[in-house]
């Protein structure tokens, strides 16, 4: 074993066990490529999947660009972004040591179509031609909208232009998928590895070890170190056990990292006051907002001045404070992430300070003839994503202030979700949270405010309703640039134009805080996703 | 006996159709809805209809019931994708969530918890009868009162408490035992019982209390019996007096006190679990509970209700051998 | 001829002097037990007898230092081995615990309770023979056998494996003895040896402690308030009242000629097969008549095959107008049962009971009811008759209020009724624990006349009284009978008091009637041969 | 023989001028001084909880109201100041990241971790003893029928229950109320077998029979004669069960499904203070003191009152 003073280097960082400690499955729950959904490929599936484009992995700014993965590039966009033309790289293996195809990377994102294999990302179904009513490769049909030429290439043709197509490539979607290995939903069993490591052991929502995978090296892979030897990950802890064990960090917690679990406020306060802890401590941002959102079909939050009156009546340090403090979380006043890859431009449309301003809430509510206004706020009935009982209780008291009575309601976890996203269902104002599946205003947006993406039978993120045609029109504008470049300040922008109508109430950007055992190197943030990369961390 | 033994099964079958007939009720009653969380974040009303058919939710909620009893008497198919596969009586579906089948992930869960109460029943009836014990010799003097205060202390503490505060003395501060991580009994026994420790622990500090002061009742109430004064009245020695004659006395009703607090058992141990991260049915219950995973609830809920009538059959039957008074009906 | 020996002075085992115990209780203290003095001779047996709470326990616990876990002060000497032997009261925990047993053994009254349920009664022999010899396991096993054997337990190898459930009553008490035996103590304290068994299992057991007496030499201190039994059994007796012993000296002479008056009231008051008797009633038409009647308990057995003990077998009589029928019968014959069905209280397998003019077999309970008032019940316990939770007031006017007497009046009833039954009516509103049970069983008398019932079935009524009490008790049957021109089913198994009180008398035999005749013609001159053997077991006054 | 009568006397009778047996149950319990501490004690929290508003006017403080000023933001909103901003103003402290006052949380949570534990009592009790009668009274039929029942209360899974009914049952409904209800339903087996035990060896006794004999009804025999023989038993479990119904309130607050915010009682106030021990100490020890001395206090009066109810107490020793 080494010492844990010498430096990191990536030469010879390679042995050992890494352990992974987590409260869910770091692979969802399925293990199969085509259910996954997790932003940039993920953090123990892209160990084993690998996917036409990926995350680049480097600290700061650069982590939130597309680097190619089994691709040669990046993409090449033609017909107005509404076609990608991909290569393959030479020499890629699945772990039998079979030579991984075009075919198989099309297999692999047909299959995720499959009523049997649902979840997965919802955007191919909407963007490849054909997408909409495609059910599978199960029953023999192929989609015709994904061409393989040769073994080497592979081509998309979509509906509209979308610029943002190789960051929606990092999925574990377009990993290659051999058919002749392919049970549905048995396939998860054993997936077919096509990066460094591959599965030894799998038990759903409790343990799984990863081994090296003899077919992969660095020389066909310029984006994954890959240090450990072996990975090991046990799910189904409890926060307080996992950070108990990162903080003491004796025998094989040494080597132990979690990829789901922040440090509590509590534990926060006992970690700031002591050094060592601290310095064991990764700080990272996940382009995410908490806000309150409005459903605009219900009474009276139809009226823009009882909205406002609430943005202006929040105590946004109390909110930040119900979820740990300054060092958890960031109070928000745009939509937007603070991130310069989303587009962000600073902007406070209804200027309160930090602690509200309770008199300007009460005079718009006089306007708008509500003085006595009484509500009922819905939440969730625990704290586990920032939308609990304790961040509603923050707003219900700051809104005591203004002279609004506020009732809470809690559904149970199940139950929330159902509810929010089924606009016959959604109540009036409630607590919710957004983040991105990739770091650029698109994803950040367009849900949320796009006209065109109200669902009614559910699976609704547009909570309040919100339908106007210039909007609309900017979106499909900004979705046909395919320089990040040069979309960002148009997201910017059209953020700020938002921002004005009090659609939602931004309350903080969490911020992720977490704890890694006392060998673990290389432990740099990546603000794709506010983590760390177990592709880079090392033990030794 | 065996008349006793076919009627319990008679009533046992009653039970558990009523039981699971209420989880399908409580489920129809509430808002959520499954699909929504097998479909992931971005799912349209087209791909939830697709999933409501997948898992059988576009039926009505007998049907659904229906299939459910089906299942469990002939057996159901089920597609997987290129193919489709049969799982066989008594079948109890497959999970909405992993698509494993219930009975499976049952099966894979159960050892952990039965680890975990079994040893933790063996620690909290020998502590629970020993405190009650001295409690009870010492009846009213300074050793009583401190059990008492122990045992309410324990007692009046919810396991989320002690077994934190367990975990951080012993594992984060004095560092005498690792964190626990579940070990087979099958790998190593040694480890095995190692790593469940605290477990056992955090119940028994729980579960005890209610034995102390059972015992201590009973211990009082048999001490006072005319049989002790006989063998006082021969010159038995005290200990033997009281480790064989009072002890006996006291202890058999205890039997019966296991399986009526298998309730709460269940509530605590399911806790415990969570807290300590042990896979058993307890975390299962918790996880299922949040996706409303219908078909792993209701197995759970099968798997209890047999659980509980067998505890009761076995403490009666228990009963009747140590107390030969006793006749089964 | 032992208190000869006595008085030389020879073989003095056991010499009690001034022996006193106090309870300490609320401001003061109970004196159970003061100035008691007695010396016991090896072989010799001495009576102790006196009315309940006489401190004839409290004595026979004082001798084996069973007093010491509690807060009983005793005083005195209790000397083992005669004068210059050891002193019990001074004496350690472990050395007390060492004689009990070995030198000095009690046998306790209720053989239900004082062997314990879970273990084998050959383990529980061998068990204490162990502590005292130190054998090893067989050896012990081999005494329990013996001694068991010696007792008169049939089989007893086999038997020696059953638990004391699988005893009867007498057997239980054989096994004690037995207990009692095994470590061949120089003393043996019996106390009330007999009281809860028949007359002729009653008579067997203290033939067997005269013939250990005579066999080991072992001495005798027996506890009765059975007259009859010490005369039976005893050499000498002594009288004990309030705590004092009021008299004491050879049986013969104490029971035929007794110097204190409070010997005379006590030896008046026991029921004779020779006393006279008053003049019978004349009978008058049937009340209660029942044919053929049978009632079957189910006993689950192993499997699926389950045994019915007939507990009455085809019992058919009839109760007339004004009489009161005696019913006798051993421990387990069905009287209990039989009268059970009478009242209704139980149901019965088949038969018919046909009660002044209706037939109540087959009525359903709601049914039952109305005619429930006619027909009351004063039970054997008179601690578990009376609710110890409902003041004895209330507890006589219930059944006034269930027939809806109002409030006031049940109360005035009540009151009146326990001045009846002689009770200070000031003492309504009191629970039946402040009561002595003699106390209770007026009561319970009260309490069944309170809804002017035509028959009256009094099962044991006296049974657990003593001597005094019952006199008393039977006296106010008599009187209540005429005033209330009751007619009464008198259920007893001592034969003495059926034949005191009843005009004609049903003998019980295993759930059969084996004879029923008038009273005068059936002590005279018995028909059956059972009844033959009950009466020649009863024990008779010197 | 009137003669005799005088001189045997009653042996058993009570001196004259005894006290009748309320005022021996009270006697007794008087004379029991860990009970009395139990009474003294469990009283002073009672009316702590009656004057909740009294006692946090007098402090100046209320529930609900949140002092972000007194919190360190940067260190997870831990209390800045000595036992956790333990000050004249907040004699208890305030809560983390809320900032929120101690001592009247704590007393107001004292309210419903009382109404709750006591309200669930009731149901308990209710339940059981009304089943655990019907079952020991009732034909074999009814008693197989109750038995069956009973092994659903005690084997459903109640946290599946418990989220289901925080779903269907309206905002508008009370929540302490429908706490007591969850938790009652699921834990009067208990309760019930105990009674059934007792009302089985009840029955057979003879003032039952004679009870009968007067034509009283099932019910009136039922609630008359048997109920309150069963009664002391059942009160020793119920001791037991009441500290058992704070800790079960404590694990749905834990699990999400207890009392609504900002709403206190000291089981939710303990299931969210249990990480904070060591960063603010003061926190945990406030409703877990709470709870200990509430528990113990009722127990030794639970304890001293079944000893005092017990008519045989005064024999008990030697015999
Ligand atoms: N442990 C005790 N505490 C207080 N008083 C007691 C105790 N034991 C006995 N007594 C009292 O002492 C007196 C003598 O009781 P004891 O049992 O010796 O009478 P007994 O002659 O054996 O009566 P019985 O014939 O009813 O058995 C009674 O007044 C009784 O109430
Ligand atoms: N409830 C019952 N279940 C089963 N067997 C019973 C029951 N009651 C009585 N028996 C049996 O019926 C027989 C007659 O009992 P019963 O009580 O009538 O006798 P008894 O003559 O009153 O006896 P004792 O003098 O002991 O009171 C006994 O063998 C007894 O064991
Ligand atoms: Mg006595
Ligand atoms: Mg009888």
């Amino acid at each position: 074993s080494s010492s844990a003073g010498s430096a990191f280097d990536p030469k010879s960082c390679q042995g050992g066990t890494l352990y992974i400690l987590n409260q869910t499955s770091a692979t969802d729950e399925h293990f199969d490529p085509a259910r996954i959904y997790t932003s940039g490929g993920g953090a123990v599936p892209s160990l084993v999947f690998r996917t036409l484009t990926t995350r680049k992995r480097v600290p700061g700014q650069a982590s939130t660009t597309v680097a190619p993965d089994l691709a040669t590039d990046t993409g090449t966009p033609s017909d107005d972004a509404k076609t990608w033309t991909y290569h393959l790289r030479d020499g890629l293996k699945f772990e039998d040591g079979t030579p991984i195809t075009s075919k198989d990377v099309k297999w692999g994102v047909e299959r995720s179509f499959a009523p049997e294999l649902p979840g997965g990302i919802p955007y191919l179904r909407d963007w490849l031609v054909g997408g909409a009513d495609y059910k599978g490769p199960y029953k023999g049909r192929e989609l015709d909208s994904i061409q393989t030429p040769d073994d080497k290439t592979i081509v998309f043709k979509l509906r509209k232009p979308e610029g943002d197509f190789p960051y929606v490539a990092t999925a574990t979607q377009f990993t290659p998928v051999p058919k002749a290995k392919d049970g549905g939903t048995a396939y998860e069993r054993h997936p077919v590895s096509s990066g460094p490591y591959k599965v030894q052991t799998h038990v759903q929502d409790k343990s799984l070890t990863l081994v090296r995978n003899p077919y992969w090296s660095r020389t066909v892979d310029d984006q994954r170190l890959a240090c450990p030897d072996r990975i090991e990950a046990t799910y189904g802890l409890s926060a307080a056990v996992i950070n108990q064990r990162l903080s003491t960090s004796a025998g094989k917690d040494a080597g132990a990292i979690t990829t789901d679990t922040d440090l509590s406020p509590a534990e926060l306060a006992r970690i700031s006051s002591d050094p060592n802890l601290k310095k064991r401590t990764v700080r990272g941002q996940f382009g995410y907002t908490n806000f309150i959102a409005f459903n605009t079909k219900v009474k009276p939050f139809d009226d823009v001045r009882v909205r406002e009156a609430i943005a202006y009546a929040v105590n946004r340090q109390a909110a930040v404070n119900a979820v740990g403090g300054s060092s958890l979380a960031k109070p928000a006043t745009t939509f937007l992430p603070d991130q310069a890859a989303f587009g962000y431009q600073p902007y406070d449309a209804f200027p309160a300070g930090p602690a509200g301003d309770p008199a300007k809430a009460k005079e718009l509510l006089a306007q708008a003839g509500q003085p006595n206004l009484t509500i009922t706020l819905a939440h969730r009935n625990g704290d586990s994503h920032q939308d609990g009982p304790a961040v509603a209780t923050a707003v219900q008291e700051a809104l005591k202030q203004a002279g609004i009575t506020v009732k809470l309601k809690a559904y149970d976890e199940a139950s929330y979700r159902s509810v929010q996203t089924k606009p016959a269902t959604e109540p009036g104002v409630f607590l919710s949270g957004w983040g991105a599946d990739w770091p650029t205003g698109g994803p950040f947006l367009a849900p949320i405010f796009d006209g065109r993406q109200i669902l009614k039978d559910g699976g609704n993120f547009n909570f309040a309703q919100y339908d106007d045609a210039k909007v609309n029109a900017e979106f499909d504008a900004i979705n046909k640039i395919s320089d990040p470049l040069q979309a960002r300040p148009r997201w910017g922008a059209l953020d700020a134009e938002l921002g004005r109508q009090a659609l939602t109430v931004p309350l903080f950007h969490p911020i992720y805080l977490r704890l890694y055992g006392k060998n673990v190197k290389n432990t740099y943030l990546d603000e794709w996703r506010g983590s760390y990369d177990v592709a880079m961390v090392s033990v030794k | 006996m065996t008349r006793y033994l076919l009627r319990r099964l008679g009533s046992l079958l009653v039970l558990l159709v009523v039981m699971t007939a209420i989880v399908y009720g409580i489920f129809y009653a509430i808002p959520a809805d499954p699909a929504v969380l097998v479909c992931g974040k971005g799912c349209d009303g087209g791909q939830l209809a697709s999933i409501h058919h997948k898992l059988g939710l576009d039926q009505p909620i007998t049907a659904q019931y229906w299939h459910f009893l089906e299942g469990l008497v002939v057996g159901r198919d089920y597609s997987s994708g290129p193919d489709v596969s049969h799982c066989a009586a008594p079948c109890l579906g497959y999970s909405f969530q992993t698509d494993l089948p219930v009975l499976s992930l049952i099966a894979q869960r159960l050892p952990v918890s039965l680890s975990l109460t079994a040893g933790a029943l063996v620690l909290w009836t020998v502590t629970g009868v020993s405190l009650g014990l001295v409690s009870a010799l010492r009846e009213r003097r300074l050793t009583d009162r401190l059990v008492t205060v122990f045992v309410l202390g324990g007692l009046g503490t919810p396991v989320f408490v002690s077994g934190l505060l367990l975990l951080m003395v012993f594992c984060g501060w004095l560092k005498w035992l690792d964190f626990p991580v579940y070990v087979p009994l099958t790998d190593d026994p040694v480890a095995w019982a190692r790593n469940l420790i605290l477990p056992w622990l955090t119940l028994t500090i729980l579960q005890s209390a209610i034995f102390t002061r059972l015992t201590r009742t009973g211990m009082l109430e048999t001490l006072s019996e005319d049989h002790i004064r006989t063998f006082r009245a021969y010159g038995l020695p005290e200990r033997r007096v009281i480790g064989r004659h009072a002890l006996r006395g006291a202890l058999t009703p205890l039997i019966s006190i296991n399986a009526v607090e298998f309730g709460t058992v269940l509530v605590n141990a399911m806790l415990t679990e969570t807290l300590f991260g042990l896979p058993g049915i307890g975390q299962l219950i918790v996880q299922s509970s949040n996706n409303v995973d219908l078909p792993v609830v209701a197995g759970l809920t099968l798997t209890a209700g047999l659980a509980v009538v067998l505890a009761n059959t076995v403490a009666d039957l228990l009963y009747a051998a140590v107390d030969r008074r006793v006749v089964l009906s | 001829m032992t208190g000869e020996e006595r008085r030389d002075g020879r073989d003095v085992v056991l010499s009690v002097r001034d022996l006193s115990v106090e309870f300490p209780a609320g401001d003061g203290a109970i004196r159970a037990v003061d100035g008691v003095s007695f010396d016991l001779a090896a072989g010799g047996a001495l009576g102790v007898v006196g009315e309940s709470g006489s401190g004839k326990s409290t004595t026979a616990l004082a001798l084996l230092g069973l007093h010491r876990r509690s807060e009983a002060r005793v005083g005195g000497r209790i000397l083992l081995g005669g004068p210059g032997g050891v002193e019990v009261n001074a004496l350690g925990d472990e050395e007390v615990r060492r004689l009990r047993g070995r030198r000095i053994a009690m046998v306790f009254q209720d053989p239900m309770t004082a062997l314990d349920p879970y273990y084998r009664i050959g383990d529980q022999i061998a068990e204490v023979y162990r502590a005292h010899s130190g054998a090893d396991r067989r050896a012990a096993w081999a005494r329990a056998v013996e001694v068991l054997d010696r007792v008169g337990i049939p089989d007893a190898a086999r038997r020696a494996r059953a638990r004391p459930h699988e005893f009867s009553g007498g057997m239980r008490q054989r096994a004690l003895i037995a207990m009692a035996l095994a470590c061949e103590p120089e003393i043996l304290v019996a106390d009330e040896p007999t009281s809860a068994l028949d007359v002729t299992v009653q008579a067997q057991i203290l033939d067997l402690l005269a013939e250990l007496r005579a066999d080991t030499g072992m001495a005798l201190l027996l506890v009765t308030h059975d007259l009859g039994v010490v005369s039976r059994s005893a050499d000498e007796v002594l009288v004990m009242h309030r705590g004092r012993a009021v008299e004491h000296g050879p049986v013969r002479e104490v029971l035929r000629a007794p110097e204190q008056p409070y010997t005379r009231a006590l030896l008046d008051a026991v029921p004779r097969l020779d006393a006279p008797r008053t003049a019978r009633r004349e009978p008058g038409e049937p009340l209660l008549t029942v044919t053929d009647l049978t009632r079957e308990f189910r006993r689950p057995g192993r499997g699926l095959r389950r045994e019915a003990t007939r507990a009455v077998d085809g019992v058919s009589l009839d109760v007339r107008r004004g009489e009161t029928l005696g019913v006798v019968g051993e421990s387990g014959s069905g009287k209990t049962t039989l009268v059970r069905m009478m009242v209704g209280l139980l149901p019965a397998t088949s038969g018919r009971i046909v009660f002044d003019g209706e037939t109540l077999t087959g009525l359903p309970d709601r049914r039952l009811r109305p005619v429930r008032r006619d027909m009351q019940m004063v039970f054997q316990d008179p601690a578990s008759s009376l609710n110890p939770r409902r003041t004895v007031g209330d507890s006589i006017a219930d059944p006034l209020r269930v027939r809806g007497v109002p409030d006031g009046e049940a109360r005035r009833t009540a009151r009146a009724l326990m001045e009846r039954v002689g009770l200070d009516p000031a003492r309504h509103d009191r629970y039946p624990h402040e009561f002595s049970g003699g106390q209770c069983q007026r009561m319970g008398i009260a309490r069944a006349l309170s809804l002017r019932p035509k028959l009256l079935v009094c099962d044991e009524a006296v049974s657990a009284l003593d001597v005094s009490t019952q006199a008393q008790i039977l006296e106010l049957l008599r009187d209540v009978q005429e005033d209330y021109g009751l007619t009464i089913v008198f259920v007893s198994h001592d034969l003495a008091v059926i034949r005191q009180v009843s005009d004609r008398v049903a003998v019980l035999r295993a759930g059969a009637l084996v004879e029923l005749a008038d009273v005068e013609k059936l002590y005279a001159s018995p028909a059956h041969e059972y009844t033959r053997s009950l009466l020649a077991a009863v024990p008779v006054l010197a | 023989m009137s003669e005799l009568v005088a001189e045997i006397g009653d042996p058993g009778a009570p001196a004259p001028g005894s006290p009748t047996r309320a005022r021996q149950v009270l006697r007794r319990l008087r004379s029991d001084r860990p009970a009395m501490a139990g009474v003294v004690v469990t009283t002073v929290l009672v009316l702590a909880a009656v004057f909740a508003p009294l006692l946090a006017a007098l402090e100046g403080q209320d529930t609900t109201t949140f002092h972000t000023q007194l919190l360190d933001s940067a260190r997870g909103g831990v209390p800045r100041g000595a036992l956790g901003g333990v000050s004249a103003d907040h004699w208890l402290g305030v809560e983390p990241t809320t900032g929120r006052d101690l001592f009247a949380r704590a007393l107001y949570g004292a309210r419903i971790s009382f109404t709750v534990a006591f309200g669930t009592l009731v149901v308990q009790l209710l339940l059981g003893v009304v089943i655990g009668l019907a079952a020991g009274f009732g034909g074999r039929l009814v008693d197989a029928t109750l038995g069956r029942l009973i092994d659903l209360a005690i084997s459903f899974p109640q946290l599946m229950f418990a989220i289901a009914l925080l779903a269907i049952v309206p905002q508008s409904f009370p929540r302490p109320v429908l706490l007591m209800l969850v938790i009652g339903l699921f834990n009067w087996g208990g309760t019930a077998r105990l009674t059934r035990g007792q009302v089985l060896s009840l029955k057979s006794r003879d003032y039952v029979a004679a009870a009968r004999l007067s034509g009283a009804a099932p019910a009136r025999i039922a609630l008359r004669e048997i109920l309150p023989g069963a009664l002391p038993q059942v009160l020793t479990y119920a001791a037991i069960l009441l500290p058992a119904n704070m800790v079960s309130e404590a694990g749905l607050s834990f699990l999400g499904v207890g009392v609504h915010p900002p709403t206190s009682s000291w089981g939710q106030m303990l299931s969210t203070a249990t990480t904070w021990f060591r960063a603010d100490p003061m926190y945990v020890l406030v409703p877990g003191l709470s709870l200990l001395t509430a528990v113990l206090a009722f127990t030794l009066f639970a304890d001293g009152l079944r000893a005092a109810l017990d008519p045989k107490a005064s024999l008990r020793g030697g015999r």
